[in-house]
């Protein structure tokens, strides 16, 4: 329901980007900027931190044998999965995840699985048996807008920066081998690059209150090649075919220079 | 998943014997279901789906509601006979996903100022899902929208475009999305030409993106005829009752 | 919650019926013209559509390998569920189902239990590991009254003309054989025959309106040997022995009509 | 299951002793619970089961009540321990069931025209269950309205017939039911004669099925006796006091 | 939400408590008088049902193989439940457990499982494999405070007149030997001790109305060697460590007592 | 489990290189969330836990409120990746249970009188778990209620004592709690020498429960000094802002 407060800033937001500004001074295609940490959870098999701007996520990974999915028995696991913390914000209630979550999550799990950054083949202890499942969890600790790039981002860091330990089968049954670590098999860096549409304006990784107040939103994932992988527009308004070029070209060219900064982050081969 | 079979013949005819630029069989038929306030059933390829639109209506919860204008909601769910294994009933995580995206395809197109406080529902029922069956709910959903009188701004016509054997084509069935290298559904609303509805899963280059979209736009307009025809077809059915 | 529109039509239906009369013009022994299609879902193993005067169903079955219940490790698996979609009234909300629904669903499941319609015995692929399953799941797209009715020819029709996949185990496992497929063990045609009792009076195939000011209702399953082999009472009201007597010749002589259309969906041996 | 069990010998003895037309042992006592309105335990042969009853009283959610009248709820729920395999404390589909069959034969009996907006809350809990849990159930639950001071045009009486053995006999106990070819509970209120629960699994001819109801008739006139003699147990208890 | 009759119910509890009188006339040492029947649920493997005070709750042990918990493979399995009723309270809607039910079963739980009550490393099957689960399910009857003792005490009869059938393994199996019951292998009786503290007075098992205007609650757990194996404080109060030294002489002196009625329902060995 | 693990050797040093009264490394900060009221963090040997405080704040649902004062209420979670095994999302039962005990161990230091018909909403995530996250986490929340300005008669500090070797130690880490004898986890508001928080797991003699209570609240007293200066440096660096 809105407010006399959110249409005034909504009108405030939509004045200055006539004037080609927004309302935290960055410029339209600018990210905010973002520190990482990674190895923050040390019982994860790798982890990180994102800040993206006051938007902050912590991601975990844990990797452990499982069964594989039925059809897919040449496959590993991975499963994606994200809960917006009600320390997040006032507005989050405990809870199973509603709809905006799930949404969240599936989009962050695709954009992972469609650039095929993972190859799951190489998950595999016995085929139809026994696989290695990769989970990825995003526990989002602050919210600020744009938990798409934030939570991407971070599942993205932690997947580069993790160890993948040893299974062998014994009996049938996987057992740890101690100290064998090896590495995950990454065949590309996926870069999520979300735009909101206000007013026909574009601008990148919108903050909570450009959020709020934007039409559209379209949610780019492009692999190393510069390549698109997948996609999602979202939000009750629409958008026309020249916006999407031109969103592409934008996530295009954003796309290596946060791919330099989560590159920094991966296990050396 | 069979990964030798032939997506593409040298001749351009596709696995199911469609050309790269041809749509699956589509039928709509409006005003089908007895109880709800406009309703729509659509055959498109193996896609059979039944919608049902109830409202504007008042807000269970109450807390829901808005005082400045009407909300539209959507409930995508599967039978549990409409795919090869048995589906669990209970909303899945990818249903839950799929009716929000429908209802923010839907939104553009409906004008709900005029009726603060109450819901419009859209009750997308899949009885049996092929390729494309979220593009095919939203044909069907608009077409019901129009039948429950809704104010609307323009029709929401939906297609798929993909890319299966390096090569862009209309209107992706399941074993082309299955076996294929990208699927692409979207939703657009013809006289406006804007687009509702997007979603990629899939690797495309920036040209093959834009020519994916390109196709997917034709597809929406010839799917737009049959949705058109279809409200014709109920229209003078009332007429000579 | 009855409302004073509710009254007055309870009014004018218990009017009528003083005269003789139904509102929909019907005799009190006369069901609703029924209308069925098969095989309207290609994927699964069969299907049904039916309509019963308004109130229309689909039935789909799906036949797959499965764990036996424990301690009928020599029974097939059967199932039968029920769902009314929110299309199909405006009443009518998302969510699991309740006790109509369950009730609706067990009573349905029970009339083609207890007949013995299926011959679980010959569904077995190991004994004790691994045997063959029958799930048949009710769609209801439009409500008009009597879904008991409406949702058990739906399932008998579609289990009629349902094809029999064969398995085979190797490794233990169930593996498809294709093209290879039989007919599924029937022994007898259930014919379930719902039946209203209004101010004492006793009307069949009760439609909605009737329905909703019943004082009670009897659901009668019977076999194609005309023996009776499943029954619930249903709604607030009671019912004397002589209705129950007058209710199961009721059953008994329209159930070789029903039975008569259903037949006609039965693959031949 | 053992199949090859005698349920019926050349006597005409059934498999625990009993005469073809005889009650398993029934003790009754009413008003055991201190915090409920009105309360009863049944031993039912096997059976073991516990009724306490509140209301007339507000009704949450709020939505659910009725200005026109109070309305009753019935829950019935099997302890874990109740049962040979442990079960589980969630309600199955077939307690929920059971719930709904027992609220509508009780609903008859009880006159809340007088209560609107209100509710009568019963809650059932089977302590160890045998064959004919419902019936065993439902004569508790109408003695814990009585013992509430629920407003009553009758008492329900229930007990169950059946077929073993090509022989019809009251009152099923476990085995019977399990092994047996038919098993009909009837709920029944005596002195309105009338009908107020009636289910039937198994096979019956059209005359079996008149003697079955016949002979669960007779049945529930027996323990519509032993009925009234816990209530009178319980009221002459509560003048002593 | 406190009402003005609450209050002044809670005036008067206190003001009694100050001329050293409780609202039921007890001792502030005094448990309730207790009555304890075993055997009540004949298909159970033991029963206890208890009336303490006006609370009354009947425990029932189900014995039944199981597999073990992932990392615990040399041990049988424990599991404890508790339900209020709804009969038990007008207070109580029927549901899945609130926290405090959830905190009742756990505390019993880990009274008997901390106090190695049940040495579950005596009902192991085939290690890792198959084990022997005990589960205790308390179906609370009738509420007048202080579950915990109520639950605790008729947990522990219930087990402790509990025979243990025999199971051998066949092809992996878990088969039932008919006949062949033996003794749980029972290592201590558990005594829970539940204090409450009003206005820093300590009275042992408090009644529903103590119960209610209380500020903290200590129950307390001994073994037979009068050791203190299980403790948890609750309520929105504070207590002192004199208070706790005290409680726990409390705790160690009325432990025999009860132990001493608890032994009596232990099977001999 | 390796039961053979050397807890205490002949020096008195244990498993992780501390004396018996020695406490973990515990840093803690306050104030890092921007849209929480309040907020800490803490690490306390490997645990690493975030704590919100929204409040007091309108209640929903409505009847949960009370009308003469505010109420607390807490959420203790942990996430997926937060122990070696990946766990759950939905909470469980444990997780209840000590969301709870934190819940009234808070509930003694907080004035919420003043504030009737709202809540205070206390959110903890458990990052990291170690032995000893219910502790710490209390800390936590503590400091995060003062930097929300929640009135406190006092600060509640927690810190376990256990058994381990047959020896009362200070502050039980992981291994110790799973191969260790005894584990005591205690809130302590140190001005008013008040306990707040008790459980025990584990076999103690009377004079080994008082010796672990004493040494708790040594090890409390400690603590609190480290959650002081966490609350001068929130407000030191406010001022300096």
């Amino acid at each position: 329901m809105t407010t006399i407060i959110d249409d005034l800033k909504k009108n405030k937001i939509l004045g200055l980007l006539k004037n080609e500004k927004r309302i935290d001074s960055r410029g339209f295609l600018e990210p905010r900027s973002m520190t990482i940490d990674i190895d923050v959870i040390q019982k994860a098999n790798g982890s990180a931190r994102i800040e993206l701007g006051n938007t902050s996520v912590i991601a975990g990974v844990k990797i452990q044998p499982d069964k594989p999915f039925p059809d897919l028995g040449d496959k590993g696991i991975f499963i994606c999965t994200a809960e917006i913390l009600p320390l997040a914000h006032p507005d989050i209630e405990p809870g199973p995840p509603g709809e905006d979550v799930i949404e969240l999550a599936r989009v962050v799990d695709r954009g992972i699985r469609e650039t095929s950054m993972l190859d799951l083949s190489k998950l595999v202890l016995e085929k139809n048996k026994s696989v290695i499942g990769i989970f990825v969890d995003n526990s989002i600790t602050n919210c600020d807008g744009n938990l798409f790039d934030a939570c991407s981002y971070a599942s993205t860091a932690a997947i580069l920066s993790s160890n993948l330990p040893t299974w062998k089968l014994e009996n049938e049954q996987p057992v740890l081998v101690e100290d064998q670590e090896s590495i995950i098999p990454i065949t590309t860096i996926p870069v999520s690059v979300t735009m909101g549409i206000l007013n026909d304006y574009i601008v990148v990784d919108p903050n909570a209150d450009e959020w709020e107040c934007m039409d559209a939103r379209i949610t780019m994932i492009t692999n190393s090649d510069g390549n698109i992988c997948a996609l999602q527009k979202g939000g009750s308004g629409s958008v026309t075919y020249d916006q999407l070029k031109e969103c592409s070209q934008i996530a295009i060219s954003i796309g290596p220079k946060i791919r330099k900064i989560l590159k920094q982050y991966q296990i050396d081969n | 998943m069979k990964t030798d079979m032939q997506l593409l013949n040298n001749d351009g005819i596709r696995c199911d014997g469609r050309k790269i630029d041809e749509l699956r069989k589509i039928t709509i038929k409006a005003g089908i279901l007895k109880n709800a306030n406009g309703s729509a059933y659509i055959e498109f390829g193996n896609n059979k789906i039944l919608v049902g639109v109830f409202g504007p209506r008042d807000v269970h919860p109450k807390h829901l509601s808005d005082t400045n204008t009407g909300i539209l909601r959507c409930r995508y769910h599967m039978s549990p006979f409409s795919v090869t294994e048995r589906k669990n009933p209970a909303p899945s995580r990818r249903e839950i996903e799929i009716s929000k995206v429908i209802k923010e395809a839907l939104q553009p197109s409906v004008i709900l100022k005029k009726f603060p406080r109450t819901v419009v529902d859209v009750f997308v029922e899949v009885l049996q899902a092929d390729g494309g069956s979220r593009c095919a709910a939203l044909n069907a959903a608009s077409i019901a929208l129009a039948d429950a009188g809704i104010p609307m701004k323009d029709m929401v016509s939906a297609c798929a475009a993909g890319k299966i054997a390096d090569t862009i084509v209309l209107d992706v069935n399941n074993e082309e999305d299955q076996a294929g290298q990208a699927d692409m559904p979207v939703g657009y609303m013809p006289n406006l030409d804007k687009i509702t509805l997007l979603q990629l899963d899939g690797i495309l280059t920036t040209q093959e993106y834009e020519k994916c979209i390109d196709v997917a736009i034709q597809g929406c307009k010839i799917v737009y005829e049959i949705q058109k025809k279809a409200l014709i077809d109920k229209f003078f059915k009332c007429d000579i009752k």
